[in-house]
Parts: C-alpha cells; structure tokens; sequence
C-alpha cells in the first residue's frame, strides 16, 4: 500500500522501513526456535503479558510465547485448521482461541503455517492478567509432561492503583525462589552480574518504546498506535534484554521523527484520531484496518500495543539494582492485572492526553480478560463522559466470528457521528 | 437532473423488507411502499422503487435525488449516496416524533438503541452483539415453526396471562425450546408471549446502553408487532411512540437525508473513496 | 423434621434475590453484612469482626438482566451476570461489603464494574495465593487476610480480635464437620434424601448466621435416620464442574430423574472446600491461611502446582465406585471447560463412561439435558 | 408379536409398526404441529390403517423423540439417541456410527455389535448444526424444502460461510445474497457449513465405518454430497432412515416385552 501526502511529495514506504526490520527480527527469532537443537539448548515457553524474558535470559532459555505464535500463525490464516483440531478434541467454541491453537499445535504430528513448533523443557507460569494462563499451562502440562513454574502475581485491586508492599515482595521472592529450579531446568547457573547486564539493557528498550509511544501525541500523528504498533511491540516482547532491540527501537524512534518532519503517515491525511482497547482481529488484520483506513481515521493511543508493560504510565521502571523487586512491579502492571475503573480511566486520560475524537472497543468473544466489562467501559466513555464510543466485537483469531457486513455497518455509522460532530 | 424535481426519496434494503419512502420539496411524506426483498436484491430495490413512483403517480426524473440505506444500501443501482440505517432510523423517528430522544429499531436481523438530539441527529448507538440476537427473526422463527403468521403470533400472544419463561440466551436454542414448552403442555399465547418478553429484555439491556431517555420511538418492521410493544412497555414501564409508518423509518430518513444533500445542505458523511 | 427442611428451603429460596432474612438480622442485630462472590471465602474473619457472610450464588432466572446486559456482553456466565444485575437493581444493598477474588477473568472484572457502578460501596477484592509450593504462599495470604480485617474494621471500628477469630473458627468447623456428615449419610443411604432438599440444606448455610444454622442442622442430621423409604437405586455418578455458577436444581433432578444416583458433587464446592481449621495454632489467622494454602484438594478455579488433578479425579471414583462421571459446566465459564478436558483423557484411559452437558442458572428448559443424561444411563444399563 | 415405534420430532412424528421386531409392516410421518397429541394420533392411526390393524392387535408402544412424554399411549420412553442407534442397525447391520441429523440439532453416536450406544456427542449452542438452519434459509431464498438440495447440488464453486452460529450464519447469507452471488452456491456454502459443524460432532467420538445418517437430512441429497466429500467416505443414506428413530423404539419396545414375558413365563 503506496500512500502519499496530501501534496503527493514524499513517499511513505521510504518511511516505513522499521517494519521491515520487525519481520526480519521476528522471521530469525522464529527460525532460531524452529532450528533443531543442539548442545542442550532448552525452551521456555512463557506469557507475552508480565512476561520476565530477561529471566529466560540469564539462563540461556530460548523464550517461547505460544500467544505470539497463535497470532502469527492467525495473520496468515491458518488458524482454522487448528481451532478445528482442538474442538474435535473436545474444547468448546466458547474456549480462548489462542489455548485451542496453543494445545492443538502441541498435539503429536502437527504442523502449523509456519512449521511444527518446539516442545516446552519448561512452563513458566506467571500469572498475571489473565486466569486462562493458568488452565492453558495445565492442559499443555498434562498433555506434554513439562513441569510448570509459578509466579503468582497478585491483581492491582485498589481502584487507585495503589498496590500492597507485600505484593511486591511475594512476587519478587518467588522469582528469588526459582532460581534453582531455573537453574535444573537450564543446566546453567544463575549469573547475578549477567542478569543485571540484561536489566540494564532491556530498561533502555522500555525508555525508548515509550518514546515511540508518545510519538501519537504529535498532530498529525506520526503513526497509527495501533494498527502499526503492533508491528512495533514485537521485539520488546520476544528479544528485549538485548542490544538488537535497543538498536530497532533507536531506528524506529529516528524513523517517525522524519515521518513527522516530512509530514507523512500511514493515511493520506489525518481526518480522525482514534483511541483503541482491546486485541485485534488478526486473521482479517488489514480489511480491519482498511475499515478505519477509508475514513483517515489514524489510532493515536490504544492499550493493546502495552500489554507487555505498562511504559507510558511510568508504573514500572527496570532498575538493574533492584533487578528482583523491579521486575515484580512490572509483572503486576500488566494491563489486565489493573482492575477495570484503571482501565477505564486510562482510556479517559489517552482521549485528553492524545487529543482524541474517540474511542473505538474491539471485543474479542473468547478473550474475557480483556472483554468482560467493556460494555461497562463504553457506558462510562459515552454516557458519562460524553465521548464518542464504538464497540464492536470479533474474535482475535476465529474467522467464524468476523463478520464484515456487520462491522462495516457499525464503523460507518460511528464515522457518520463523528463527523456531525466534528461539523457542529 | 431535470429542471426542478421536487421529490427526494429514501429506499431501505434490508434483510427482510425493502422498504422506500418519498418525500417533497419541504420535506413531508408523501407515501411509502414494501415488498420482500428476496434473493435479488436490486431487483427488489428497482421495484419498490418503481412501486413508490407509481403509488405517487410520479416518474424518475421528478425525484432529485435518492438516499439507500440498508443491508444493501451499496446495491442500490439509482441511489446517490448511501447513510447507514442508524442515521436514517434516527432522522425518520425525529420527524414522525419530534421530541423523540430514543429510537428503537428491530429489524429482521438486527436491534439497535439509539440516542439522538433535539435535530434527529445520532448520538449515540449500541447494536445487538452478534450473538444471542434478539430480532425479529427469532420471532419469525418460532412463527414458522408453529405454522403460525407473523401477524398471529403479536396477536395471540396479547392472551395470555400467565407468561412462560424462556430464558435461552441462544436465539438457536429459543426456538427449539419454544417447541419444548409446548411439548410440556403450555399453553400456546404464553409460550408466545414469553418469546416476546425474552427478545424485549435483551432490547431493553441495548436501549440502556445509550441511556433511555423519553419519548422512545420504536421502528421497524417489529413495531408492527402489538405482542413486542406490549412487552416493551411493560417491562420498561414507558411508553412508546409507534404507528403504522414507522416501519418506514429508514426509507424516510433516507427520503430526507436525500432531500438534505440535494439542497445543499451540509455533508453527513466523510468517507474517503 | 418437616420445621427444619422447611426453614432451609425458605433460606436457600431467600438467597437467590430477596435476602429478606438478612435484611431482618441487620435490623435486630445492627451490625454490618458481607456478601462474598463464590468461590472460597474465610468467613471465619468476618464472623469474628461481628459481620454476617452471606454466599452471593447467582439469582438462577428470579431477576431480569436487563441491566447487566447493558454493561456486560452476551458471552460471560449467567452468575456474573445476575449478580451484576441484583447489585445493580438494590437487591444488595443490604450489604456493606461486596467481596470478590480471583476465581476466574470474569469475576476478577466483575469486582471493577461493580464499584464502577455503586462507587460509594466498599468493593473489595482478595487475592488468594496460587503457587502452593512457595514457601512464601501461608504469609502473603496471612497478610491478606490481615489487610481484609483492616477493611473489615473500617466498617466497625473495632479491630480482629484473635480469640473471637478462634471461637469463629471453632463454630465453622462444626458446620463443615456437620455437612460433610449430611453427605455421608446421604452416601450410605442412597434415596432417602432427594438432591433438591440436600442442595437447600447446603444453599441456606450460605446465608443463614451460623449461630441460628448449626442447632437447625443437628436437630436435622439427628432425625434424618428415621426417614422411611426404600433406598433407592440407580446408576452411581458424580457431577464435576458446578463449583461457581449454581446448577439450577431442576438440572440436577433431571439427572436423578434420569436414573442416576449423584454420590458426590460440586456444587457449593467453596462452602465445604476448606478442611478443618487448626484451633490450637498460636496465630489463628495464620491457621486459617495455612489451612486454605494447604488443602490440596483439587478445585477447577484454584490451581495448586502441586495438585495432580487426573490422579485425583480417578482416586474419588475408585474410592466412592461411581459408575459415570456427569461433567456439568456452566455455559461460557471456561475454567471448568478446561477442566473437563483435563478430566476427559484420564477417565478415557480408565475406561469410566462420562458425560459433559452444559447448564444456565437461570435456565428454563431441561429437555437437551435430559436426553443427554437418559442416553448416558440408557447406555449403561442397556444391553 | 406387534410394537410400535413412535417418533415424536420437532417437525414431524414419525411411526412405525413392527411384527416380532423384524419386519416393518408401516411406516408413517406426519407433521408435528403445536397440538402434539392430535399430531401423534394422527400418524398412529395412519399407520395402523397402513398395516391393515387395529388397535387391540398392538402388544407394546415405545416412544421416543424430544415430545415422548406427550404420547400418552406409550410403554415405555427412549431416547431418540438410543432408539436411532437400533434402527440405524436395522436398515444397516453394519453400522459403527450413526450420525442424526434433526432440525435442531445434530447427534453422533458410535455403537457396539448389538447397537448398543457406547459413546455419544451432541451439537451444543454455538456449533449447533441441523435442518433448521436451511429450513430458513431456503426461506430466505425462496426456494422449496425440497428443491434445496438439488438446487445446491448444481453449484460449481461454493463460497465458504464458516461463521460458528447458525444466527450468524444466517447473516452471512443474507449478506451474500445482497452481493449477488450466484443462489446455488450460496445454497451448497450453506450445506458446507451446517456439515463442518456436524462432522465435528462425529469426530469427537470417532469415525468409524460404516456411518449411518438418519433423521430428516437424509432426504437432501446436496448434505449428503457434501458431507461424504468432507468426511471423505461413503455415508449410508437412505428415505428409510427417516423412520429410523421410530423403528429403534419398536425394537427396544420387542426386546423389553420379551423379557417381560421371560420373566413372567
Ligand atoms: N406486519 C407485521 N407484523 C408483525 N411483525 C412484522 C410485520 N412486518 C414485519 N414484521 C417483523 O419485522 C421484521 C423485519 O423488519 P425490517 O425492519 O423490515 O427488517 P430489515 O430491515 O432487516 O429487513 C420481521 O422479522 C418481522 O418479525
Ligand atoms: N423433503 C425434504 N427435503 C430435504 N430436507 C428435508 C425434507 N424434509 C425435511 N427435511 C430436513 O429435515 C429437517 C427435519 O428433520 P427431522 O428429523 O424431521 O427433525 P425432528 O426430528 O426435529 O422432527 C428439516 O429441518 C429439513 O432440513
Ligand atoms: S484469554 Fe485473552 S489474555 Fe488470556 S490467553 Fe486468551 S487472548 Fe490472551
Ligand atoms: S461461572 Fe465460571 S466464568 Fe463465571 S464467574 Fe464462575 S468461574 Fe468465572
Ligand atoms: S449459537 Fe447461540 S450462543 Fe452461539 S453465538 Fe449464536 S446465538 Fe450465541
């Protein structure tokens, strides 16, 4: 998709080579997980949200997040196969649909569209935001042998997000506590000097994405914060205790202050700024988008994009010193660990902060982490606070819940509001 | 474009009905016209709109323009321009009621609650989540299966005085479960009446989504179903505004949004081709 | 006889949606009530801090949820749902304090929207360790529980006195003590006791105070013997899965009705789950917490790391020797969807026939269920 | 010795009548109304007219199908899983697993040498698949019940309508037909995706040869068609096996006599 400014003068695709570089750094992630195993390297598979990668890290555990793969394997289609062979199994529709992809993709003899996933030597259990984690980790338990490893993380349940001393300290002991249990499983002892090292490194990917991040406060943003954002948040998820990933997030910074400077985006013109909650479709990821697209609608804020942490709202800050302790108050302020009035006013203060016209909820049928409650959420947006407020509902990765008739009709009608506004 | 058309007109596609409405040059309804829509929709269009022209006894070229809306508002080959139904239901209501602040549609596949300004304009608007579908065609399901005409079905359901329940969350499983209460021996016009009563409480959870604020207008095809008012306005303890037009609510916001854009009147939409 | 099942089957009716008897205990007594969303909670420390703990178990189709509907989507349980709805509606605002913990995501934001929505309530929410092989599992929930009692002592001003805690204890310790025997004898004298009358003596436990709810339950358990009948029989099954959301009773009478004899179930599961308390423990609230932490009995919504639940599953059927296992989960709840598929293979592997049908609280109708179960009871008995 | 087998469906009763459990000597189908028990006695006094007998010649009635409580002359009641599985035998001795399709849900059962059942599926809400939903949609397109599958058969490239609920289905086809693709294969995309939903039935309890469909399905030939494609094997399929319900139940209804009069004897 060539898009071009309003004076036709720059190009876009010359300014959007940092999601080259995120398919290259995914693609070699990817195939050094796929490659066969030598000299005992072990995988870890753990959860994008709270996820302590720089954890597998110091331990030479190759992380491994079966959400990610369920998303890729969805955003070229080929979750259908997947979900069908988990229900043949047994699981109900009603299941999330990245667990039914997770467990079908560990059943013997499948492959997926991207190639047959490795085995778990580990399941790091950190449970944080979502309850599904943990079922999801017990079937694969019970299907595969791999011992699980708990982290128990406590919810954030004070509705000013005041979180408890003894929270943080459980959640850092338990870390504490698995360290010889990390170390049976890796063969590797625990480096403290080397784990600080990585602290220190993926502190400063952390800084620099919430830069990208701000970035949507520029008129005209710079770049989608959601629709291109979830480009952007792969490798602080899947490689960030690392100097590549300090680099990427550098070139990526310096990449939307020239689109700013030249005035391009991914629109022709910015008509509309949108807000964003919850997860995409992604077996339908660009007719989605196109539906915001066609009206010039760019997303300038959206919560999704920080389920991997909670950067922007400086909830956390990695302190190589306090590698135990830090990492723990990143683990409890994962998105969906905040209870849902933070949440909603977090969607309240990006509409302010960001100078939004509206929000649009996109709620995912088998997700109810994120889901359960945004009808709550709308309510409080467009009723009491006035703000324009779309939900619509589909699935992340089923098809069978995509309907574009529907949406269409929806979004359209959302446009068709935003613009009496915008006029009066 | 002829000389001076004075006509504007409005045609609603939608899944069940099309339905078009015609209205003149200061904006009042002339007449409207209906007929299934089928499996060829453009046909369908094309007829109800020759049906409206002829009932008005007025032909192509005295209509200034045409606004579609609908399911198959971008099928609609003679249209101009194209407004979703939720403005167009909201636009038809505010004229038919003017001090209309809420607008209920049901229509053969979807439910919509919308709030709407003192101007007939949209507010706000919730539409059933897909599942669970309260529409119209959970009624007509339960019709078809008991032999019944959708008009019996409002009608007999007014009997009764003893309500079933029927609390399947499921449109797919409500009407199996109509058929269970009557195998268990229930009487005919409470089981309708409890079918009634179930789609009018999901209605009701949409209409409190954007807030129920009076005078409720009720449209769509539904609202020619006394059996669902009656619910309605017993469960909501409101009245509701309706009457044999507002069916017609679509077409007639479509008929004025056409009217609108063809004087010149200020652009709805902003969509990029 | 007749007086006690009788006073049981009003609570168990009153806990649906109408709390009229604990509206009337606030009035008499003036003191403050607490109403706990399932699964577990230690009613223990509100007792002792002068509260009545009250067992919110959905409203199972005696409200509307037209409100609930507005705030929450069509694919989340019924409990969740209702319970919303009587919040919503004023139904609980006998109540000073509305609990919840983390059961499941739904019940996790269901606590946020409540308070979204009764802002001037106290709305709180407890989180119970998951990872029982931590050695720091028994002080955190030690320390949440202390945090509870400050909340608790917000409302009454007067702090958690241990003694109190420990005669608390002591009295809750009989009641599950006094259940688990109701259940025993229902085991050992299948047919004398209808599931239905069972259900309302466990249901009304959940809201009757426990001072009024122990004698009622002694003078029952000690007429129970006498009761006339032929023991019937039928096909000997457990129901797995109704641990949260309650089965509506005319489910589980279908299953009798079906020629199934229930030996073991999980509905109320939370109010029997922990074992006995300690008494004798120097620090009652610890007790209480080791108590919780180290009950190793399997729950679909606790996950203990060091539970083996397909192990556990076979050892109870061996050891009652139920002859099917029902899996009755409630509709979108999917803790238990995942447990019936860890359940699944194990009883596959053993050759023990099961079933899994689905319920809503607040369901209407019985005929699908029915049919599954009289094919599942034709299939064993037929030949 | 005469039984008889009564099969009360959502869209139709269906009864059969039997001598020694083993010939048929009627098989009747009327449609099930709102009024069960006029429903019921029409059928069974059609069949009994069928058979050239009377009344007082019947030894013993079973009853099966979702209003069997309804039939007051009934001996005994089965359920239409249990019965299906002796009748799917009947027509089909060699018979593994029986699949049975009604109007609103879908069945699969495998059964053991003598028909007896020994594991069983049904369709649940979302995945719910059966005749109903091409009920309305053949509505929809205004096509007849019974040219629907002949219609559908005609179809060269069927487009996929792989929504999980039949409501949402039925969105999908509406919006389809205001696309204006081509009715038939609209029409099979339908059949396709009501036998997704019933395969999957099928294979949680495992395939295994042969299968035997019954139920009012088997008189559309695209479902067949397009069922035997997916599955990717032969289905038996036949008119009779819309009676296969009320056939099983005469049989159970013999076998129980027999061991009444055993015992008695
Ligand atoms: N005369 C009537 N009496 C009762 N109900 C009616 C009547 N006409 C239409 N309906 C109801 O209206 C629905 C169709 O409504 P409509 O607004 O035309 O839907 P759509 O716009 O999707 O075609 C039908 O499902 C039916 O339930
Ligand atoms: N003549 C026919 N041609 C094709 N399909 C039919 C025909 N008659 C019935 N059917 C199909 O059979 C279904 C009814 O199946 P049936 O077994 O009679 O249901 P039930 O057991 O609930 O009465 C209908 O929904 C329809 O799809
Ligand atoms: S339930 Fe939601 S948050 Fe949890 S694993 Fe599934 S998609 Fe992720
Ligand atoms: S029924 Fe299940 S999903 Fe609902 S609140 Fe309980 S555990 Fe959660
Ligand atoms: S089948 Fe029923 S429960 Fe499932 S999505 Fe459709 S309407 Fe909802």
């Amino acid at each position: 998709m060539a898009a071009v400014t309003a004076t036709g003068a720059a190009n876009f695709d010359d300014f959007d080579r940092s999601k080259r570089l995120q398919g290259e750094i995914t693609k070699r992630y990817f195939q050094s997980l796929m490659a066969p195993r030598s000299n005992g390297q072990k995988i870890g598979y753990g959860f994008v949200m709270a996820n302590p990668i720089e954890f597998f890290q110091a331990f030479d555990i190759i992380p491994f997040y079966p959400e990610i793969t369920s998303l890729n394997i969805s955003y070229r289609g080929g979750s259908p196969p997947l979900i069908a062979l988990a229900e043949e199994a047994g699981y109900s529709t009603d299941a999330c649909g990245y667990v039914k992809m997770g467990v079908a993709a560990a059943m013997d003899g499948t492959s997926t569209a991207i190639g047959k996933l490795p085995r778990p030597d580990v399941l790091l259990l950190t449970y944080s935001g979502c309850q599904i984690y943990i079922h999801w980790w017990e079937q694969l338990h019970y299907q595969t042998g791999a011992p699980i490893l708990t982290i128990d993380v406590p919810y954030v349940r004070e509705y000013d997000g005041h979180v408890e001393p003894h929270d943080v300290r459980y959640v850092a002991s338990q870390l504490e506590e698995a360290i010889p249990l990390m170390e049976g499983a890796s063969g590797k002892r625990f480096d403290e000097n080397r784990f600080r090292e990585i602290m220190r490194l993926s502190a400063e990917a952390w800084d620099l994405w919430g830069q990208v991040i701000e970035m949507g406060k520029l008129r005209p943003s710079p770049m989608d914060a959601y629709f291109e954002a979830i480009y952007y948040m792969a490798p602080i998820t899947i490689i960030r205790g690392t100097q590549e990933a300090v680099d990427f997030y550098r070139f990526l910074l310096e990449e939307l202050k020239e689109r700013a400077s030249h005035g391009v985006g991914p629109t022709p013109r910015e008509d509309y700024r949108l807000v964003f909650e919850g997860v995409p479709n992604y077996p339908f990821f660009k007719k989605f988008w196109n539906l915001f697209r066609g009206y010039n609608a760019r997303g300038v804020a959206a919560t999704y994009p920080k389920v991997a942490g909670m950067i922007d709202t400086r909830s956390f800050r990695l302190n190589p010193d306090k590698p135990f302790e830090s990492l723990a108050e990143y683990m409890i302020h994962a998105y969906c660990n905040w209870n849902m009035p933070m949440r909603t006013r977090l969607l309240e203060q990006y509409v302010k902060d960001y100078q939004a016209d509206g929000v649009v909820i996109h709620s995912i049928k088998s997700c109810r982490s994120f889901s359960m409650g945004e009808g709550d959420m709308r309510e409080h947006l467009a009723i009491d606070l006035d703000i324009p407020t779309l939900l619509i509902e589909s699935d992340h990765v089923d098809p069978r819940y995509y309907s574009e008739a529907q949406l269409r009709n929806r979004v359209d009608a959302f446009f068709e509001t935003l613009a009496l506004r915008k006029r009066s | 474009m002829q000389a001076s058309p004075s006509y504007y007109a409005g045609i609603d596609a939608g899944s069940t009905y099309t339905k078009g409405a015609l209205v003149d040059d200061r904006g009042r309804l002339v007449d409207t016209a209906l007929d299934m829509t089928g499996i060829n929709i453009v046909t369908a269009t094309k007829k109800v709109y020759g049906l409206l022209l002829q009932k008005c006894g007025l032909r192509e070229s005295d209509v200034g323009y045409v606004v579609g809306t609908g399911y198959g508002r971008y099928r609609i080959t003679f249209g101009n321009s194209q407004v979703t139904e939720i403005g167009c239901h909201a636009r038809g209501a505010h004229h038919l009621f003017p001090t209309t602040r809420t607008v209920l549609d049901m229509g053969g596949q979807d439910t919509k609650a919308i709030r709407i300004n003192a101007h007939g304009e949209v507010v706000d608007f919730s539409m059933n989540d897909k599942c669970a579908a309260g529409t119209g065609r959970f009624i007509e399901g339960s019709a078809r299966v008991l032999g019944l005409s959708l008009k019996d079905v409002g009608e007999l359901s007014l009997n009764s005085n003893n309500p079933i329940k029927i609390s399947s969350t499921c449109a797919v499983f409500a009407e199996t479960e109509t058929q269970e209460q009557l195998a268990w021996g229930n009487k005919l016009e409470d089981v309708l009446y409890g079918i009634h009563s179930s789609i009018a409480t999901r209605a009701i959870g949409l209409l409190r989504r954007v807030g129920i604020e009076p005078e409720i207008t009720f449209t769509g095809g539904v609202s020619q179903n006394p059996g669902m008012i009656r619910s309605l306005e017993e469960q909501l303890g409101h009245h509701l505004n309706h009457d044999s037009k507002t069916m017609f609510c679509g077409a007639l916001g479509a008929a004025l949004f056409a009217r609108e854009k063809a004087t010149n009147a200020p652009e709805t939409e902003g969509r990029a081709a | 006889m007749n007086g006690t099942a009788d006073l049981f089957a009003r609570s168990a009716e009153d806990s649906y949606a109408t709390f009229e008897s604990v509206k009337a205990w606030k009035k008499a007594t003036g003191r403050p009530v607490l109403g706990y969303f399932p699964v577990y909670f230690p009613s223990e420390i509100a007792h002792a801090m002068g509260f009545l703990p009250v067992s919110l178990l959905g409203a199972s189709g005696r409200v509307g949820l037209d409100m609930a509907t507005a705030h929450t989507q069509s694919f989340v349980c019924s409990i969740s749902r209702s319970v919303f709805q009587l919040s919503l509606q004023g139904n609980l605002d006998v109540m000073d304090v509305l609990l919840f913990s983390n059961i499941c995501d739904v019940a996790r934001n269901l606590s946020g929207i409540t308070k979204r929505n009764l802002g001037d309530r106290r709305i709180e929410y407890l989180h119970y360790p998951i990872n029982n092989t931590s050695a720091h599992a028994v002080p955190y929930l030690r320390e949440e529980y202390r945090r509870l009692a400050d909340i608790l002592a917000g409302v009454t001003h007067h702090p958690l006195e241990p003694e109190a805690l420990r005669r608390s204890m002591e009295l809750y310790n009989r009641k599950r003590a006094l259940q688990e025997q109701l259940t025993a004898f229902r085991r050992a004298r299948p047919g004398l006791l209808p599931y239905t009358e069972y259900y309302n003596v466990l249901r009304a436990g959940g809201m009757l105070p426990v001072e009024e709810y122990l004698p009622a339950l002694e003078s029952y358990l000690a007429e129970l013997p006498s009761r006339e009948g032929k023991p019937k029989d039928g096909v000997k099954v457990m129901v797995l899965g109704n641990f949260c959301e309650q089965p509506p009773v005319m489910l589980m009478k279908s299953i009798e009705d079906a020629g199934c004899f229930i030996l073991h179930d999980e509905a109320l599961v939370g109010e029997r789950w922990l074992g006995l308390a300690d008494l004798t423990a120097a620090d009652p609230l610890e007790s209480l917490a080791r108590g919780y932490v180290q009950n190793l009995e399997p729950m679909t919504v606790r996950f203990h790391p060091s539970v083996n639940k397909q192990k556990a599953l076979l050892d109870r059927a061996r050891t009652q020797g139920v002859e099917g296992v029902v899996f009755a989960t409630p509709k979108f709840c999917e803790p238990a969807l995942y447990d019936y598929m860890i359940g699944k293979p194990a009883l596959e592997k053993a050759n023990l026939p099961y079933l899994h049908i689905e319920y809503e609280e607040s369901a209407s109708s019985f005929e699908h269920a029915r049919t599954m179960v009289e094919t599942f009871t034709e299939s064993i008995l037929f030949d | 010795m005469i039984t008889v087998g009564m099969d009360i469906g959502t869209r139709s009763t269906r009864v059969a009548i039997l001598e020694d459990g083993q010939r048929l000597l009627a098989k009747v189908r009327a449609p099930t109304g709102y009024n069960f028990l006029k429903s019921i006695e029409s059928a069974y006094a059609q069949a009994l007219s069928e058979a050239h007998l009377g009344t007082d010649q019947v030894e013993y009635v079973a009853a099966t199908g979702f209003g069997r409580y309804r039939a007051e002359l009934r001996n005994l009641s089965v359920t239409d899983i249990t019965a299906t599985a002796r009748g799917a035998r009947f027509f089909f001795p060699g018979t593994k697993c029986v699949l049975d399709v009604g109007a609103g849900n879908a069945r699969a059962s495998k059964i053991d040498g003598r028909g007896k059942v020994v594991k069983f599926r049904a369709t649940e809400k979302c995945a719910a698949g059966g005749g109903g939903f091409l009920e309305r949609i053949a509505f929809y397109s205004q096509v007849s019940m019974d040219s629907l599958g002949p219609t559908a058969l005609s179809s060269k490239s069927p487009v996929a309508i792989s929504t999980v609920c039949s409501v949402l289905a039925e969105s999908e086809v509406i919006n389809l037909i205001t696309q204006e693709v081509p009715l038939e294969d609209i029409l099979m995309g339908a059949h396709q995706s009501v036998v997704g939903r019933v395969l999957l039935t099928l294979k949680q309890v495992g395939i295994e040869p042969e299968v035997t469909l019954t139920g009012g399905l088997v008189e559309n030939p695209a479902f067949v068609r397009a069922f035997e494609d997916k599955m990717g094997g032969k289905l038996n399929a036949s008119p009779d096996l819309y009676y296969a319900a009320a056939v099983g139940a005469a049989i159970l209804g013999h076998q129980r006599l027999l061991k009444r009069r055993g015992t008695a004897a």
